[in-house]
């Protein structure tokens, strides 16, 4: 195999840059305003445009709708490198994703790393085709931060698993077709030694679900629960009761997404907001106990981005800080709440509006309410810290 | 003066404690809320006129039984606890504090009985900016023969959609005045918003507005006088409310934390979470005793009003934003969504703690009192 | 016995302050500035003016050095309300102590609640005389926050106890002729279980002392080795064992002494002092974040004050909130702890001087260093935070 | 540009860590302090100059090495670390800094080299007030004949008290300049205090001083812009001195958590304490991003200059309280004694803190930057 030069690169990047402004729908390079802009696929899909659907059909005909997985699983078999140019490209326009999928982000690469090979040339093609809407299944009502504490109960019943118990915080299960789970396998063991990791078919009967609505209203999650489910055992992925070690690979990915590693959306600054709203007095913020807050806070918020590049710097040379995802998701949530905390209080009445009206859609207070989840979701901000204590700083039990 | 309550005090507030808890518990802001966002439940507000908490602040001339504000404070405090809608904040607290504050005999014999009895509702229009500024009203009223023309917009008037009567403050020849205007005067538009803690606040709109020369509340008192003790006095009312929600949200999140188990332990046994409660319970004894002390000032008309006023609200505003959001993420996952009530705190929290100035308002206005 | 009267009292204010205007000197009636200002009485006693020593003499003539002891005791069977009447004149005209000893303040309350008649009668009326300077020997080297920890064995040698170990942050010990001290007596119990309470000559052999320097300068802390010290087993106050009950009875009320409970020195406000160092513009500091801070820290102070009028009106009511002390000492500490930072903050170049000049003794700097020890001794902040969460909150082990 | 250090930067700061330490431990500033408040160990200052550190700022063209300002904070760094005390700051770091920034060519080729070589000690007189506060400089310098007259008292500068020359602000014709000053001129007068950190901090009066005209370091370039480059550049480095402390008072308070029993258990295993040292870890990394892209700024040239050295002295001077705080307070009791060299961090903390400005004056300026 030769290696990609330089020159190569750049004129893939020319290329791309063609083809996405020859196939790409103006309408498909605007920012993704409402749910109906995301295609999420699965059984019961439907475009909710035109273009839409010519975006995703053309991409997919590209093997582009996951570009850096292997061919025979459906990918477009691009290098690190390429795949990096196409992103780039794709921002510069403005395209959006053809499809929104958990398969990808989530359960693509666990059954990469942890399926077999039968496994992976089943699911894999059918994610990247999006036929199946997946969704998530780790938390309990009962193994919130204590995840590997899990009940729902996988009892071995000779040629299947027989499924009881409950999952929360399932994201669009009442829209999913397919879950992917963690289960417990053997109740005698420590509890991270119990632990499997099962698809399971959201048709299969008695799967139910309820969505969750939140104190900023409606949700995407769901509870959904399992009474003597029958699950076929090749629904298995890696070893049975190795599943925390898939568990563990997950969640890492995870909580850089949610710390905002890799976010593109630009956010204004706090202090435009407040000279906007509130009074000024020669040059100044009259409030000035606000100008305090606004000043540490964009300070903070500064060197958080700082500090995002100056460690993926770092990593690009081979040094290796796994709990650096912790720290990330902590500070990374925690300034999101500090952010929220400041509009509702510079944004004035407004910013309280919860039914809208005609001149206010009420999304201040509903996203205010909402970022109140970021320090909780994805492993609350206390588990990050015992993390970043344990494993970084090597503290004692 | 000892920082405490007196006995009748202490059995007034036991009393509320029992009564709200029976007729109007936290779920049934819940219920309201779900019921098309209520203002409130007019039985129990009944029960709040039988009660007499109407007539605790209504001098004994007028038929109140002048019992005092520190009483009305325990009320306030309750209600914070259940969060409690009523028109108490509008009508007694606000309102007829107005009018017990001014010098107009025609309006205080007539109005302060109704009020008390509940016959009559009434909300107070002070702000005209999306925040609180008391000190650039631009609404103006004209003496024109025998009658006020008004005209101005009023925002984030509490109740109002319910309200027989609006108290306007408005610039009458430079100078600040009160007028009591019937909101079904011609000129009158009023709408309403519903807000993050499921309340009614109104924009009301003053389109030359006649009212009757008599209906100005203040005669030879200044207006600017009245005006600040109204605020100075609504301020500490609001207080009161916010440090019940204060004890509540935080008695409710010990108790899940003394329950919740989580890797195999009681979540309230860690370290970490045990010291956030203990600075918690230190913030809520400092609450406890600027509030108390706030309302013997009112009561004791001591010349501090205004110092204890801005501190109360200041110290309540950053402790209830505080505790708020500490109850939730306490609670973690099942403290975001809507099946449980401690949220409802946030969402009130947000909304009083903006309402006659928050933090920052108070902290800087005692700053320039202080003349740094 | 009859009661005190109303009139009773008002007749005992008006003869206490003609008594004291007669026979305080006026030189006694200014400030204490240096330690030389306070006398401390002990077998090596000294007076550092002829009238701190007739000062002295008349107050105990009168006995009035610890007023509301019993007579039997030497002292002046004052009643609770005369000898706050005395406390008041005495504030009112400004008398300094007479005799300042943490035999009054600290073994005496001791003593009277668990010492057997002779003890008492042995120790207190030397107390009140000023015969014996009296130190405390809590803490050691490894037992800190855990006092119960401690280490200092008393083995049972038939007529005598052998003492071995040593004591830190005893105060004044290099001054004083007897020292107050928990030592361990029984090993082979749970810790609390096995502590007593003895009382120890300094000059007995095999005592020695070592000054401690604190990073504020000099200061009067030792800590205090004890190598096959003999004590008789008559110096043993209550029974054998049982000292942690007598620990914590002291602990309690040293507590409230730190968190500032109880003090009548005036501290000026922060803000004015903020106006006359730092540059004012249009009527407001010029530095809107100190103008932040100092608004947070005056809010905090003046409310803590209230607090504590509060918790002690309450008190008098029969309310009883044990731990509440502990409250105390965290806030009143950490309050403190801010506010020497701000001073230092606004105080400018003068507050950072360390060597005194002719100009500048050097004050503030030392003060500010020696503050970051109060929310350590006396027992920690955690240690307080862990009492408030146990105790008052109930929370669980 | 990639926020990490180039490999010979590494090797640098490595090769500094290793010296420092076999040379200059934190044992050696309290003998340095207890030998009567020594400013620096002579033995120590060569080391520095054969090790090329003096050269790295200082262009080829005059003999230096032209490494850069990320070099000298690496070291700056290293030596925040162990507090060694040496002339670096205010011979290299602002002298030389100064000097570099001048367009007078004279000085540049008669100074550098011997600053460079040790040879010459220099100070930065720049503060008038007992507060950073660089906009009021009341000094003046008068044109006459061919000298200036120079007049003024300046206050907080570092190690005057061993310099040779004295780099002075004063205001020539309403604008800013600097003037190289001989200490032993006639009319120069030093008195030194001993701060709070042990360090020599001087007031120097200027009284009818004589300096030749050539010795003014801003000709064609504005004063202004040069006193504004030396400041931030300055304001960078102290940033580099507090980053090492920060880290090292951290990792001396982690090693003390994990072997301190208390209760039968170490204190690090209390989650109170893992949650703070978290959080502190936090900040550190945040520190080091702001402290390594101003470096890199410097040395880019890069118009933000005056953005990042606001940021950079904000946030470390925020962080280094924060951590000199909780340092103390996590080693318990034998942290308050002098026994042991935590509290050194604590003492040099609030004398660096101020220096160039605080953290309150660098807010400030950003914020003023942002308008608002």
């Amino acid at each position: 195999m030769e290696t990609t030069t330089k020159v190569d690169l750049g004129n893939f990047r020319t290329e791309t840059r063609a083809w996405l402004e020859k196939n790409c729908p103006i309408s498909m390079r605007q920012p993704v305003k409402s749910t109906s802009d995301m295609y999420w696929g699965g059984r019961n899909a439907k475009f909710s445009s035109e273009d839409q659907k010519i975006w995703f059909e053309k991409m997919l005909e590209k093997k582009w709708i996951v570009p850096y997985w292997e061919g025979k699983y459906g990918g477009g078999d691009l290098t690190p490198e390429e795949n990096n140019i196409l992103t780039q490209e794709m921002a510069k326009l403005g395209c959006r994703k053809p499809l929104f999928s958990f398969g990808i982000a989530m359960l693509g690469p666990a059954l990469l790393k942890f399926a077999t090979e039968e496994q992976k040339l089943r699911y894999l093609p059918e994610i990247v085709k999006g036929k199946i809407w997946w969704c998530q299944g780790y938390s309990e009502p009962n193994a919130g931060s204590d995840l590997a504490g899990l009940q729902m109960k996988a009892q071995d019943r000779e040629d299947h698993y027989l499924i009881n118990g409950s999952k929360v915080w399932t994201t669009y299960a009442d829209k999913a077709d397919w879950i992917f789970c963690l289960v417990r396998t053997n109740t005698d063991v420590a509890k991270h030694s119990g632990i499997s990791f099962l698809l399971i078919d959201m048709a299969t009967p008695g799967v139910s679900v309820r969505p969750i609505k939140l104190i900023s209203g409606k949700s995407p999650f769901c509870e959904t629960f399992f009474d003597n489910v029958k699950v076929p055992k090749s629904n298995l992925i890696g070893t049975l009761n190795e599943g925390w070690t898939i568990a563990k690979y997950l969640l890492s990915h995870e909580r850089q997404m949610i710390g905002g590693v890799g976010q593109t959306d630009i956010k204004r600054d706090i202090s435009e907001i407040a000279k906007e709203k509130t009074k000024m007095i020669s040059g100044q913020l009259e409030d000035s106990l606000l100008r305090t807050q606004v000043s540490k806070f964009e300070m903070d918020e500064s060197i958080f981005e700082l500090t995002i590049q100056r460690i993926l710097d770092e990593d690009k040379t081979g040094k290796k800080a796994a709990a650096l995802s912790s720290f990330f998701k902590y500070y990374g949530t925690e300034l999101n709440v500090k952010r929220e905390e400041l509009l509702i209080q510079i944004g004035g009445d407004e910013s309280l509006l919860w039914v809208p009206n005609d001149r206010n859609d009420a999304d201040a207070a509903r996203k205010f309410c909402r970022s109140k989840g970021n320090t909780i979701e994805g492993g609350t901000s206390e588990i990050q810290l015992n993390i970043i204590a344990k494993r970084l700083l090597n503290l004692p039990n | 003066m000892a920082l405490i309550l007196t006995e009748e005090q202490n059995m007034l507030k036991e009393a509320a404690a029992e009564f709200l808890e029976a007729n109007s518990p936290l779920e049934s802001f819940r219920k309201l809320r779900d019921n098309n966002y209520k203002s409130f439940d007019p039985e129990v507000w009944k029960g709040f006129i039988e009660m007499g908490w109407t007539a605790l602040t209504i001098p004994e001339k007028y038929g109140g039984l002048e019992f005092g504000y520190t009483g009305l404070g325990q009320i306030l405090e309750e209600t914070g606890k259940t969060l409690t809608k009523s028109p108490l904040i509008s009508s007694i607290l606000l309102s007829a504090t107005a009018i017990r504050l001014s010098d107009n005999e025609f309006i205080k014999a007539k109005w302060l009985p109704k009020l008390m009895n509940g016959n009559t509702l009434m909300s107070f229009a002070l702000d005209e900016r999306s925040y609180f500024d008391p000190n650039t009203i631009e609404s103006t009223a004209i003496l024109s023969d025998d009658n006020f023309i008004i005209n101005g917009a009023k925002n984030m008037v509490i109740d109002a959609c319910n309200s027989d009567l609006i108290i306007v403050v408005a610039n009458l020849n430079n100078s600040t005045s009160l007028f009591l205007v019937d909101t079904k005067s011609e000129g009158v538009e009023i709408k309403t918003d519903i807000l993050m803690d499921a309340g009614s606040y109104s924009s009301v709109i003053f389109k030359n507005v006649t009212v009757p020369a008599k209906n100005q509340l203040n005669l030879k008192v200044k207006g600017e006088e009245m005006l600040k003790s109204i605020i100075e006095i609504g301020a500490i009312g609001l207080s009161c409310e916010m440090l019940g929600s204060v004890q509540a949200a935080f008695s409710q999140t010990m108790e899940y934390i003394k329950e919740r188990q989580q890797f195999g332990t009681k979540i309230g046994s860690y370290q970490g979470l045990q010291h956030r409660a203990a600075k918690l319970f230190c913030e809520i004894e400092l609450s406890k005793s600027v509030v108390i002390k706030a309302l013997q000032v009112i009561d004791q008309k001591n010349e501090n009003l205004s110092y204890y006023a801005h501190l109360a609200k200041a110290k309540l505003g950053e402790v209830l934003k505080l505790i708020s959001n500490e109850a939730i993420q306490m609670h973690g996952g099942i403290g975001v969504t809507d099946d449980v009530n401690i949220g409802f705190y946030l969402k009130r929290a947000r909304v009083i703690q903006r309402l006659l100035g928050d933090t920052n308002y108070h902290l800087s206005c005692i700053a320039k009192q202080k003349g740094f």
